[in-house]
């Protein structure tokens, strides 16, 4: 039978795959989201000792990333009226196709290496780099800022999914790292967001190129 | 040492007569009579008879001119083995003293006649400044050739007694060359036809002759016995590699000595008369052939002293 | 080597002094002149004795907890120590009254400060026993002696001139860097002793790379670029003590290493030899064709660095061919002409400084006729002259004397060597000549014939302080050229600090060759004055008449006429035109009657016009390519954290 | 209670975003004063701190931390005469943010546990943001953006690694609490290919902070966009605090016996540091940016001294504190620079040394110093490099070492000469009035207070005195931070 983690995971890595297909921040927003949420469900299902204080982390993160974050990126762009295209720099089919080999690639990669903690779990490297790479490949391959932030959060979940997954050590200090990593970079993200959105009428970070050689 | 001195002496009472043979066999060749013998002696006298008149624009260096030329051509003279004597003074490195202190006449020379401030004798130091320059590294080359030879640089150690036959003994065939290539260095030390044409009307064509266009009396009395003095000194160099032999007999020694100057001092009329002098960039060719002589003759000299 | 370091106390203390007076110009001057001067005097003394006995005296000073800075002063370093505060002595001396006239006291201040900290560094360097002490001395020289060449920073020249030196002087001492680095690196050392225990092949990388760093501070051909830049640009006495003295800390350099590798391959003595000629050679020509007199001096200064290289070729050659006297000719000559070089050229410098000062112009061909206005100068000037042209009775050709000498005895030798020396020989030979034609072009247009601008009309020579310095130099000169005896030990000690394995050398054989100079400079003078004897004796109650300059028949001549500098050396140019070619300017005649028209001719220095084509260039055409990487975009900033991330993975 | 030398400021950083600007100046000294006492206070007696496993008081944190806390005291002072020249819109962030800034630094340096020096340094790109924003220029916004966006990218792959070498923890089933030193001591057990790739991931992550090629994209922006005291804070003690990060990861490395892999890599991305700035600094147009440039240089040569070891890391050290007082006090220069000269173009300056003799010096100075002069320590630093790259016959690496450093410094002299020395054509009055170009100081309509020149004169003082002589337990402390990676005198 299949063990609730992967479940989850390939939920995950849909998310993903829908991630790169889409087209509209609102519908971009939802979808990391729901990945934020997921994603951080996964510590209750696997097997390390879950104390309470490891709990409530659990819970607050998920409140956070899950929830919070997004509705505020969301009620920002509601409220501001900007462009709700993510203006992608490799266009939507191109971006799909890369999914799907990166998914494949991914499984591939995690094949190669030996993790005794998650052997029984066959989803959890996949999904963890695939995040990884997703993540990266927002933040190069989307002009929207607003895109490139939330490339940047799905990053951070995958090194989530890793911290928390790979080994029992460091789990709570991680979370706790990432939780105070998303929450302030995020907001201070969201402070330049909001002036550069003043300034420049536009989170097209076409125009953030003046400073150059 | 006594008759080193008289024939020092000698040598400067003479030198102005054999340069008065050149004059001679010119005038021949030009079907003139041509000037007496003595020429010079008289043109000297009347010189230092007379009184001077010096450039405004002229400073001490101008005095010193003929003093230092003089000087040096008589100090060379001393370091000279005249047929075949020891000289009065020589020591081992003379060969080099003796260049630089020529170079030092010719400093002198120079400045005197930049002292002038006349467009004519610059000219004429310009050039009196380029050529030697050729000739020097010939004579450094000829230089190089004795001391492969001899192994010695003192001028006594190649023109005295027997060591010029000596040389001719160890490497014949190269000594011809330098002795051609040294007498192409005398034309051009001494600014002779093709080098130079003392007897031209026209400054802008001289070297040396308008270099002293400003001097006069004593002054250019003073220069002309140096020039005089120069001549002679390379012309004994090369009345002795011609003729080297040495008889016990002074008497006979010196005839053949006399009778060596003579040639030189013939050849040089020659030249003057049959050929015409080089346009001035054509010169540095000219005096360059006499440097490829002299290397020649080292590179063979090569093969004969293992 | 108390009194050592106490001459570099008080001579920096008087720098400070300086700086910290700046406010009252005239104290502070006499204050830094003052100390200065004494600082050097006692270091010269201190020298002087030092050269007298044989001994090694040492010291080292912690640093840093487990590193030393070492001092060592043998026969070398007193020898070049005599030089360096024998010259500073003078030009600080000279400075006091070609100072005078500068409005800004805080520069003259600044200008102080630094020179003292010039001599200072200079006298470390010739003294310093190990790797830390060697470059910090020398670093500090470089940096100390840039500040002197950017004194008048206002005019571009200058200031690319500083630049130029700036560039040439960090990138030898990387050079030198990489040397001490690859001994480091083999013995794990930094004592110079050290060096002695490398293997051959490491002899040779490290003979080689600080032959390029102290070349390219000592001047030598290619790498001379800077030299006629910054040495005209400073301060007269700044470019005597650089041209006389401080460059020779580069040749200290090549022989320090030399001696120290202790490794008689023939290579070193060829590629010193040719490095030699070549700068002599094509120094003196560049120098020839200059119409700043400051830096025609300059570049004769590489020729003369090029006359010592081949001293220092022809003792190497005969080190390595195993004919000790053949080497220490070679060796005694080069050391004598860096002692020579340094009186005369700093004489030259000073009387140019004089020159400067009073005209306000470096042009020759602006100048004339100085000789009857500036009489000390003028004469000093000639001296000078005759003493660089190597002439008899001067100290130049002393010099000159011992290197043929040597050469000559390498003309018996094999093939190599054989060929090596008649290079030698005939190199010095035409050196000597350009460098007659050279100075007698400079005395022929700048002291005599009349004045060519205005600039040189009714000038005067005051200034107490310079003309002595300049007295003192021009009798140094004369005298060394008479009576070398009196100081043939000093180069003889130098030649035996080398560490040859000759023992202490005899020195009867070069008493007897100074003693014939010695004779031939008295006979010469014997009879010059003979010679003016019968001159006043043929003038005696003699009218002397008065007039203008005969012009061949032409009797208006104008001083516009006389024969320039430019046109007195340009046949000689024409025949060096491969190694010096000209550049021509003048704008076209026009009209039916052309008023007035511009000529202006340059000669290259072909060294300075390939630097600039084949070093910079290409390098700053392969870093523009490069510069597209920071352009701008976010997105290619993050693509290259992925790229350095995914490269390094592989590696894994 | 050696938390107090981070909690200090974080509290006063709180504080003065409330309090009035006058005020808030005065607690900018106030608070640098007392973190140099503390800190001085810890060199003197290493007390141990309360959470042991998260803090520890290790030689070169010690090192840097003396660093920040003299840096920081003298940028204050510094900041308060700017302050007065300047008027900033929103001082109080400024102020606080510097004070938050100072203290996330000087937690990294005291931090011992792995996650909580990532904190610490994720905390200082957070802290330091608004300082570059400080001017709301369009430009500023954008140079704080990269700045954010970038480095918290990097960060967050210092964090993967930091989990990766937990997992080589596990792999290699070990059991040690998660701080360098624990880990130092266990490093033989971990797992090589875990570790490896934690180092990798660490090494691009705290060396997109530390500003090494090809990661230094937002360093040259940052620096030339941020006030000249928050510059030089940045380049004089952020850029070591990555530094740290880098080093005791490396630390781990060579305990673990991968010293030659991080060795080799951090050489490598050394020389890329180094040539990309002789790429910039040849034909730069700012000045600020040509200094930031020349962090990266210097951060370059730092990477490849500890990257070689043995005398060439000692250098390195050496190298990194000269850097921090001579690089913090070039910054500050520039920051007279723009107050004369009222623009960041090279172009547009010149004559410094008549119209600002007091700034010129101390710019040359530090120019001279930076560029490996004696008597300034840095020319120790890289003698002892290049010298200790040869010893271990890295002569290739050598060789490009030493031809970008005289590229470098041909650019740099270039556009220190025109500073310095150049006419001064001041775009205003050109057109009008010659005879004010002509005469000195008339056209720079600023005044060298003494508190805007005397920091930097005792920065590079103390960078002189170093040179010569080094306190024992300053030398202590290097030797016992080089030693723990192969480094060393001998």
């Amino acid at each position: 039978m299949i063990h609730p983690v992967d479940t989850l995971l390939s939920l995950v890595l849909l998310s993903v795959l829908f991630s790169f297909g889409t087209s509209r921040l609102p519908g971009l927003i939802k979808v990391v989201a729901f990945q934020g949420v997921v994603a951080s469900m996964v510590p209750f299902f696997i097997g390390h000792d879950m104390s309470a204080g490891g709990v409530v982390f659990t819970v607050a993160t998920l409140l956070i990333r899950g929830i919070i974050i997004p509705l505020c990126i969301y009620l920002a762009i509601k409220k501001v009226a900007i462009r709700r295209e993510v203006e992608p720099i490799v266009g939507y089919h191109a971006s799909i196709l890369f999914g799907l080999g990166l998914i494949v690639g991914a499984t591939y990669v995690s094949r190669q290496l030996n993790l005794p903690a998650i052997s029984q779990y066959l989803l959890v490297t996949p999904t963890a780099v695939a995040l990884l790479v997703t993540g990266m490949f927002f933040l190069i391959a989307r002009r929207n800022a607003i895109a490139m932030v939330l490339g940047y959060i799905m990053m951070e979940n995958g090194i989530y999914l890793v911290g928390t997954t790979f080994s029992s050590h460091v789990r709570h200090i991680v979370e706790f790292g990432i939780l105070l990593d998303v929450l302030a970079g995020v907001m201070i993200m969201g402070i330049i967001l909001q002036n550069i959105n003043k300034t420049f009428d536009d989170v097209d970070t076409a125009l953030l190129r003046t400073l150059k050689e | 040492m006594i008759e080193s001195v008289i024939l020092w002496f000698l040598a400067i009472l003479i030198a102005p007569f054999f340069s008065a043979v050149i004059l001679k066999v010119k005038a021949f060749f030009g079907g003139k009579k041509g000037p007496p013998l003595l020429i010079n002696y008289y043109t000297l006298i009347k010189l230092f008879k007379k009184g001077s008149v010096y450039s405004n624009s002229t400073t001490l260096v101008f005095k010193l001119g003929p003093i230092i030329s003089l000087a040096t051509a008589v100090t060379v003279l001393m370091f000279l083995p005249i047929a075949g004597y020891t000289p009065i003074f020589s020591f081992n490195g003379d060969v080099i003293f003796i260049m630089y202190i020529m170079g030092l006449g010719r400093f002198f020379t120079i400045a005197a006649a930049m002292d002038t401030a006349s467009p004519f004798e610059g000219m004429g130091a310009a050039r009196e400044a380029y050529f030697p320059i050729i000739c020097e590294a010939a004579m450094f080359m000829i230089l190089i050739f004795f001391y492969r030879l001899t192994g010695e640089l003192q001028l006594a150690s190649f023109f005295t007694g027997g060591n010029t036959l000596g040389l001719w003994n160890m490497a014949g065939a190269p000594l011809l060359f330098i002795v051609i290539a040294f007498f192409i260095i005398l034309l051009t030390e001494n600014s002779r036809v093709p080098v130079d044409d003392p007897a031209t009307h026209l400054e802008l064509t001289m070297i040396h002759e308008v270099m002293v266009l400003d001097h006069s009396g004593p002054d250019f009395g003073l220069i002309e016995l140096g020039s005089f003095c120069k001549l002679f000194f390379y012309a004994t160099i090369i009345s002795r590699l011609i003729l080297p032999f040495d008889f016990g007999v002074p008497a006979f020694g010196f005839a053949l000595f006399v009778l060596g100057l003579f040639i030189v001092y013939l050849a040089i009329g020659v030249t003057e008369s049959v050929i015409a002098r080089y346009r001035m960039d054509k010169v540095p060719q000219f005096v360059l052939t006499s440097f490829a002589l002299a290397f020649f003759a080292i590179i063979i000299s090569l093969e004969f002293i293992k | 080597m108390s009194q050592f370091f106490m001459a570099i106390l008080i001579i920096v203390f008087g720098g400070f002094l300086a700086l910290l007076l700046a406010r009252q110009a005239k104290l502070m001057k006499l204050i830094a002149v003052f100390s200065l001067s004494a600082g050097c005097l006692l270091g010269v003394i201190d020298a002087g004795t030092k050269l007298m006995g044989s001994d090694i005296y040492t010291a080292s000073f912690s640093f840093l907890r487990v590193f030393s800075l070492g001092f060592q002063m043998d026969g070398l370093s007193a020898f070049f120590l005599f030089a360096i505060f024998l010259v500073s002595l003078l030009a600080t001396l000279y400075s006091f009254h070609y100072m005078d006239h500068a409005q800004k006291p805080l520069r003259v201040a600044a200008n102080y400060f630094f020179f003292s900290l010039l001599i200072a560094a200079m006298a470390l360097v010739v003294c310093s026993s190990n790797i830390i002490t060697f470059m910090f001395s020398w670093e500090i020289m470089s940096l100390s002696s840039f500040f002197l060449v950017i004194y008048n920073y206002e005019s571009a020249e200058n200031r690319r001139a500083g630049y130029l030196y700036f560039v040439f002087s960090h990138v030898g001492a990387m050079f030198i860097f990489v040397a001490f680095g690859i001994v480091y690196g083999l013995t794990g050392s930094f004592d110079f002793t050290a060096m002695g225990s490398l293997t051959e092949t490491a002899k040779y990388l490290v003979f080689i790379f600080s032959f390029i760093g102290f070349g390219s501070k000592a001047g030598v051909f290619p790498f001379h670029v800077w030299l006629p830049h910054a040495h005209p640009a400073a301060p007269s006495h700044i470019s005597a003590v650089m041209s006389g003295v401080m460059i020779k800390t580069g040749i200290y350099g090549i022989i320090r290493v030399y001696s120290l590798l202790d490794f008689n391959t023939p290579v070193f003595g060829y590629i010193v030899l040719v490095a030699g000629v070549i700068s002599g050679v094509l120094g003196v020509v560049y120098a020839l064709g200059q119409q700043d007199l400051k830096r025609m001096l300059a570049y004769s200064s590489v020729e003369n660095i090029g006359v010592i290289l081949i001293g220092l070729g022809i003792g190497m050659v005969g080190v390595s061919e195993g004919n000790p006297l053949m080497a220490v000719l070679g060796f005694a000559g080069c050391f004598f002409h860096i002692l020579n070089h340094s009186l005369f050229k700093s004489l030259l410098f000073m009387g140019a400084g004089m020159v400067l000062h009073k005209t306000g112009t470096r042009s020759i061909d602006a100048l004339g006729g100085l000789l009857k206005n500036m009489k000390i100068t003028g004469a000093t000037f000639i001296i000078g002259s005759l003493a660089i042209s190597g002439l008899p009775p001067f100290n130049g050709f002393v010099s000159e004397f011992f290197i043929y000498f040597g050469a000559f005895k390498g003309i018996a030798l094999g093939k190599t060597a054989f060929v090596m020396c008649i290079f030698a020989i005939v190199g010095l030979a035409v050196i000597g000549g350009l460098a007659l034609a050279c100075f007698t072009r400079v005395i022929g247009v700048v002291f005599q014939g009349e004045p060519r601008t205005s600039a040189a009309v009714d000038v005067n020579e005051k200034g107490a302080t310079m003309l002595i310095s300049m007295l003192i130099l021009a009798g140094a000169c004369l005298i060394i050229g008479v009576f070398p005896g009196a100081l043939i030990y000093m180069p003889m000690k130098a030649v035996s600090a080398l560490g040859l394995a000759y023992g202490n050398i005899p020195l009867e054989p070069f008493y007897q060759m100074t003693g014939n100079i010695t004779q031939s400079a008295m006979i010469l003078f014997a009879v010059v004055l003979g010679v003016i004897a019968l001159r006043s004796f043929f003038y005696r109650g003699k009218t002397i008449g008065k007039s203008g300059t005969w012009g061949c028949g032409f009797t208006q001549p104008t001083a516009k006429m006389q024969y320039t500098g430019s046109s007195y050396a340009g046949s000689i140019l024409e025949f060096f035109s491969a190694a010096a070619p000209l550049t021509v300017e003048h704008s076209p005649i026009s009209g039916r009657f052309p008023l007035k028209t511009d000529y202006k001719s340059r000669i290259n220095d072909i060294a300075e016009l390939h630097m600039g084509t084949l070093i910079v260039r290409p390098v700053l055409f392969f870093f523009d390519k490069l510069r597209w990487i920071q352009h701008g975009d976010i997105h290619l900033y993050i693509g290259y954290i992925l790229l350095a991330i995914i490269l390094l993975l592989f590696f894994i | 209670m050696v938390e107090i030398i981070f909690l200090a400021p974080f509290v006063t950083g709180i504080l003065a975003f409330f309090l009035p600007k006058a005020i808030g100046r005065q607690l900018l000294v106030g608070t640098g004063a007392i973190h140099l006492i503390l800190s001085l206070l810890l060199w003197k007696n290493r007390s141990v701190p309360i959470f042991e496993n998260y803090f520890a008081v290790t030689p070169e944190g010690l090192l840097s931390l003396l660093v920040i806390s003299l840096l920081f005291f003298l940028i204050s002072i510094y900041t308060m005469a700017y302050l007065k020249e300047t008027d900033l819109k929103s001082e109080n962030i400024f102020t606080g943010s510097m004070l938050l800034f100072l203290s996330t630094m000087t937690m990294v340096t005291l931090s011992d546990h792995i996650m909580v020096m990532w904190i610490a340094i994720e905390a200082t790109t957070l802290a330091s943001a608004p300082l570059i924003y400080t001017y709301r220029t369009s430009a500023s916004l954008e140079a704080t953006w990269k700045y954010l966006l970038i480095c918290s990218v990097g960060i967050a792959m210092a964090l993967l690694g930091t989990v990766l070498i937990t997992l080589a923890m596990d792999v290699g089933n070990v059991d040690a609490p998660l701080s360098f030193s624990a880990l130092t001591g266990v490093a033989k057990d971990l797992d090589p290919m875990w570790l490896k790739a934690g180092f990798v991931f660490i090494l691009v992550g705290y060396g997109t902070k530390m500003g090494l090629a090809p990661m230094h994209t937002w360093l040259p922006d940052a620096h030339s966009e941020a006030p000249s005291p928050a510059s030089a804070l940045l380049s004089g003690v952020l850029l070591n605090c990555a530094y740290l990060g880098i080093f005791k990861t490396h630390k781990i490395m060579h305990a673990a016996g991968l010293g030659d892999f991080s060795g080799t890599i951090l050489i490598v991305f050394g020389l890329m540091s180094i040539l990309a700035a002789a790429t910039f600094i040849l034909k730069q147009k700012e000045y600020k940016r040509m200094l930031a440039y020349s962090s990266i240089e210097n951060m370059g040569i730092i990477a490849f001294g500890t990257g070689i070891g043995g005398l060439a890391a000692y250098g390195a050290v050496i190298c990194m504190i000269h850097h921090s007082l001579i690089k913090s006090s070039l910054f500050l220069s520039s920051g007279n620079m723009l107050l004369g000269y009222k623009d960041r173009l090279i172009e547009n300056t010149g004559d410094m040394a008549a119209r600002m003799p007091k700034t010129f010096v101390a710019f040359f100075a530090g120019f001279a110093g930076i560029s490996g002069f004696p008597p300034f320590g840095i020319f120790i630093g890289e003698l002892f490099i290049i010298v200790g790259a040869f010893k271990t016959g890295h002569y290739v690496a050598a060789g490009i070492f030493i031809l970008s450093m005289c590229f470098i410094f041909a650019g740099f002299a270039n556009q220190v000469m025109k500073i310095s020395f150049a006419d001064f054509i001041n775009k205003d009055d050109a057109n009008t009035d010659p005879k004010k170009i002509a005469d000195p100081a008339g056209t720079i309509p600023f005044k060298e207070k003494a508190s805007l020149v005397w920091p930097q004169y005792i920065l590079l003082l103390t960078s002189l005195i170093l040179c010569f002589f080094i306190p024992d337990t300053l030398y202590q402390a290097i030797i016992e931070a080089v030693t723990a990676i192969g480094g060393g005198i001998k």
